[in-house]
């Protein structure tokens, strides 16, 4: 990764594609940042894991997607899902528990999920979507298309027997799942050290004999040229990879965790890295961006996100009851045949 | 009509459906052939359908368990096998949250039509960690359904469904019904969930019981019999969704309840029915609420003891006679 | 006398143990300084004991859990944290096959002196995987305990109590509960497992609750006693050992029973209690069992859905009016 | 492994212990043999998984162990258990589920335990010892004793989460553990590349920055020194060790299972490294073993193997009611406080 060449034009990617990258990651930035504010002020619940900081590691992965393309996303995955296709207004709707969530409101921000896009769901529950992911890639084996499985979660979640188990068996497997490791160097308060004794990702992965890198996860062309390299490889039937982003998280574990543990030193020399800043001055080195346009974009994406509130806010609040519905397809809660021929057909 | 065993009526659910559909695959530690799963419900899948769709695991319960769920979510159905229910445990989390809950996070998109299939109970000296029957911490978790064949006819037949539900299912087999013998038709069929069988009519005690314990709960219904006493065997087959309906049509026939069955009788199963009928028909009963469960303590190895705590004819007899002699 | 939060009395309560016993040490994840934990109990221990006996783990349920029970045999004992009770399902098999089974599989010859503190409970928005109430999962289990705190005296003295008994405890926190603040002496006290404590004195209707519904009930006893209707309020403080003397000796007194927790209502404990109520206490019974838990679905996200399903006192209260009045 | 090597004779072995190794090998494959017959005669019930081929590993492993050390086993223990000093007659007694067994009958096969001796637990659950053992490690280093913890595990074992998160957490308290996975190439019937593509435990375990290596399973001594090593280690406060040991199962998985999926080849391959006869030439060609005193031996241990059968037999049955004891400490199975002043003080 040296510097020469981060600055050369990129010829593998348009200025359109590297144009929409900076707009996903500045509006990924600005969506959390509103999402903090309304929670502050009381309007969202729940517990909101902001990713900012960590913008480039989905917008670099899910540029070298395809719509129907999955992916698994974690407790932090705002960022993911934005990246691989949600609409700000229906997350925001979902943050504010209306109708017009994603999930009706029933899942909050740790839970956003849109099958129609192939966000088979974010999960509060630290790598239990990793094995998930290595699933779909089978599903895809198995029914023989060419999409591939994006499993992001942290560096924390390499510490759980799930990301060892999904590792072999997609090894085993050879399915078309790309491991993407955002490496923030925190699992909540726990530094990457506490997780991990002079942990070596990319060796781990090799272990499996799963090919496996390490990348600038503050780089979002250095994040999708090395996903565009594994998807290519999975679409044609050569595995999984493995891929460690190294990033940072700019703030604390959740809105209202100070970050007591982060050094400020750390925090200032990450914040130098800033991915956003970063392809900023890129484009605009390469007259792919004027001062015009980013103002531009800045102000379309305020708009976009206050648009966004106001959607939410105007979405129909759910009945209660509406809490009883969907625990089954067949049965309604109490076990009652919902359609009598469901049942058994 | 023909008769074949528990075995062989599951294999048949498995194959039927594998070949109607094309998205069913099976999951699961030396289901392939030569070895073709502990049980040998397996045995010959992979060589008629190949290892791409008989698919072993290595020991990795947690792994298998999210793979499937994976798999369930983007337009396949698997039907998994934990060799034993006690494995359960190592995949609880992708059981518990993902499994279960997932539809209902994702606001009623995702479906998760998978099977779990596995086997508990005791008998083979097996010992504490082989020989659980762990059916309520399942039974428990909104999201899950859970049916417990006691029969050859019922395990086809409500396997059969399972693989067709769109919601997932912990189907759960037993080590000893493997060999037992019933009629089962040539012909296809199916059995809904949430239907309960009355295994035999009577007038004197509803005997709720599941799984093994229906056979024992017919034996003493025989024994009974001799006695004058007449027992009515309600096998919910599904205890969840539960047809409390005919049990509580039962208990309002025969004023008296008892609930059996092989798991440890504190907060199990049982405990549930008690409750609902303590609430649905309390003023049908004649009688205390009985539960005639194993006692809650791990399972021993020596078979005297584990014969200690199993149920038998004779413990489901005795407590119906005091039931009626109103000697509780 | 003093007042102090459960939080407060959670974290004397280890202080007091750590200084009384060396062999008591915490091992869990972020529990150490300057973060001390999710729900902040443990929040300045590190800096009391320092990090060789406030031992942070990375996320690996499974394995921390293991090596608790590994200390715990040989002469440790170890405090285990799980920041949400949704994430023992990860350690789901060392729980329920090792720790609960050890003792009984080894003859009697190993102790496990091990506590697993932990916290769960919905009311905070926290969605379906960090909310829920799974008591029952570990009541169901032969070889452990289960205490569930409902007060700040409760807290200390059964928490000092879980960790000094050598056998593997749950002990389960609510997240709403933390802040509550209650009298706790200054002086040292214990409270024995299976010893219910009866928070409120009435004739008309027992209602047993556990943790956050104790609160509940109470609330609804006063809004009752204003009605005219006095109902007993009986938090058996541990599921297992359960005080269901104390329960029936309510019973026979009020002859009326209702059960209210904040877990799904299908198999939860509440069952269990009405099992035993309705064999124990059926002659004096005059009235349905009664339970008022949550709808077994799993928790929603959206404010207004999760109060919907949450118990509150008007349910309870209703539900005991309807019982008075005969109307179930 | 040079074969010179193997046949120079061992200076830091003596006679006797050599002698004791091949005893203890001999006293295995006798204990397995003998409760193979009572188990098909009937008179043994449950599960018997034999360990005949695989007894280099315990017996180089436990001669390298004090009595203080623990152990934790697996469902195929009988030689760990053995080695680590369980005698024969009170293992047949737990076999025949009789009072005297070490665990009074209620473990059976796979569950002896020996807390007297450090043996902590066989363990009929893949994988679960594994991080129990990890445990005792760390309470060996809270107490401040010179002790370490040894692990057996299968190959199969290898591919739980509960492994991987064993290791990782050894390497990062850095507590007196070892690893030694009995490699006998098969999880049942699965052989070790269905576990792990070209798997390769030594690399595996480095990526935790564990100091590993393979030894051969069928060289008692090899497996001796190995374990030495990492006893020292352990023992001087270096941390924990991973040892591979190749070796092979002779038989099926259990009685019962004829193992159709091993390769005649295979087996017949494996049989020609029987570790026994190995050693026994070895002893016999450095002037420690006679015919004579060879014969002695398998005589001496026909005679505890018969006497313990008889042992088991005439050990008295439990009380079937005693199936409700040992559940807890403090409560019988009710929950009836054993003592009144046990429950809290
Ligand atoms: C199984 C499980 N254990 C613990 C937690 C609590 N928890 C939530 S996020 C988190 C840290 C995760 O760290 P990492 O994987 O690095 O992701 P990051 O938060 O840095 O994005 C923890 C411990 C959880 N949600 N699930
Ligand atoms: C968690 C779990 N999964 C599955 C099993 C069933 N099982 C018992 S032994 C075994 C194979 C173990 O293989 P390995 O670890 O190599 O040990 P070996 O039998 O070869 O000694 C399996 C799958 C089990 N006991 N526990
Ligand atoms: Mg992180
Ligand atoms: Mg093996």
């Amino acid at each position: 990764m040296d510097r020469k060449n981060q600055e050369e034009l990129p010829s593998d990617l348009t200025k359109e594609q590297l144009l929409a990258m900076y707009r996903k990651m500045q509006l990924i930035r600005g969506f959390e940042g509103t999402a903090k504010k309304y929670f502050e002020a009381g309007e969202i619940g729940g517990f909101l894991h902001l990713s900012v900081g960590q913008e480039a590691v989905p917008v670099g992965t899910c540029s070298a997607l395809r719509k129907d393309d999955y992916i698994t996303s974690t407790h932090r995955g705002h960022g993911d899902v934005l990246s691989k296709g949600c609409e700000v207004k229906r997350m925001f709707a979902e943050l504010y528990g209306r109708t017009d969530g994603y999930c009706k409101g029933k899942g909050g921000s740790m839970h956003i999920a849109d099958f129609s896009q192939g966000i088979i769901g974010a999960n509060g529950i630290v790598s239990s979507g990793i094995p998930i992911a290595v699933g779909a890639a089978l599903s895809i084996r198995m029914r023989g298309t060419d999409q591939v499985a994006v499993s992001f979660f942290g560096d924390g979640a390499t510490a759980e027997g799930s990301f060892h188990e999904a590792l072999n068996l997609a090894s085993l497997w050879q399915v078309p799942v790309i491991f993407v490791c955002q490496n923030n160097l925190y699992a909540l308060s726990q530094p990457w050290s506490h997780s991990a004794r002079d942990g070596n990702l990319v060796e781990r992965a090799q272990s499996y004999h799963i090919p496996a890198e390490s990348v600038d996860g503050m780089d979002v062309i250095a994040v999708y040229r090395s996903v565009e390299k594994a998807v290519d490889r999975a679409r044609s039937g050569d595995g999984p990879t493995f891929i460690e982003a190294r990033t940072y998280r700019f703030m604390g574990h959740y809105v209202g965790d100070p970050g007591a543990y982060m050094p400020e030193e750390e925090q200032e020399e990450w914040r130098k890295k800033d991915a956003i800043a970063k392809l900023r001055r890129q484009l605009k080195m390469w007259g792919y961006l004027t001062d015009k346009v980013d103002e531009q974009i800045a102000t379309d994406i305020e708009a976009e996100l206050q648009d966004g509130i106001e959607y939410a806010r105007s979405s129909v609040i759910p009945e209660p009851r509406e809490a009883l519905n969907d625990v089954y397809v067949h049965f309604d809660y109490l076990g009652r045949p919902l359609k009598e021929e469901s049942n058994h057909a | 009509m023909r008769e074949i065993t528990y075995r062989e009526a599951l294999k048949e659910a498995l194959i039927e459906e594998m070949k109607r559909d094309e998205r069913v695959f099976l999951l699961g530690e030396d289901i392939a052939d030569p070895f073709g799963s502990a049980y040998k419900v397996t045995l010959g899948l992979s060589s008629i359908f190949g290892t791409d769709r008989v698919i072993q695991t290595p020991i990795s319960e947690q792994g298998f368990t999210g793979a499937a769920v994976g798999a369930a979510l983007t337009g396949m159905r698997p039907v998994v096998e934990f060799m034993y229910i006690d494995f359960t445990t190592m995949a609880m989390e992708q059981l518990v949250n993902q499994a279960a809950k997932i539809r209902y996070m994702s606001g009623g998109q995702a479906k998760v039509p998978v099977v779990f299939r596995t086997q508990g109970g005791p008998g083979r000296s097996s010992a504490a960690q082989h020989a659980q029957s762990i059916e309520a911490l399942f039974h428990h978790i909104p999201g899950l359904l859970v049916a417990m064949p006691s029969s050859a006819y019922d395990a086809k037949g409500l396997l059969k469904t399972a693989i067709r539900l769109d919601d997932p299912v912990i189907f759960i087999e037993q080590k000893l019904l493997y060999n037992t013998k019933g009629e089962v038709p040539e012909e296809e069929y199916t059995i809904p969930f949430g239907v309960a069988d009355v295994k035999r009519n009577g007038t004197d005690c509803t005997v709720v019981a599941t799984s093994m314990t229906v056979l024992k709960a017919l034996k003493a219904a025989d024994i009974l019999a001799e006695e004058g006493i007449s027992i009515e065997v309600v096998d919910p087959r599904t205890l969840f969704p539960l047809d409390i309906e005919t049990i509580v049509e039962s208990v309002k026939k025969t004023s008296r309840l008892l609930i059996t069955h092989e798991a440890p009788e504190r907060g199990g199963f049982a405990a549930e029915v008690a409750a609902q009928v303590a609430n649905l028909a309390f003023d049908y009963l004649d009688a205390p609420i009985q539960r005639v469960c194993a006692p809650s303590v791990p399972i021993p190895f020596a078979r005297n003891m584990e014969d200690y705590i199993m149920i038998d004819e004779s413990k489901i007899a005795d407590r119906v006679r005091k039931l009626i002699r109103g000697d509780i």
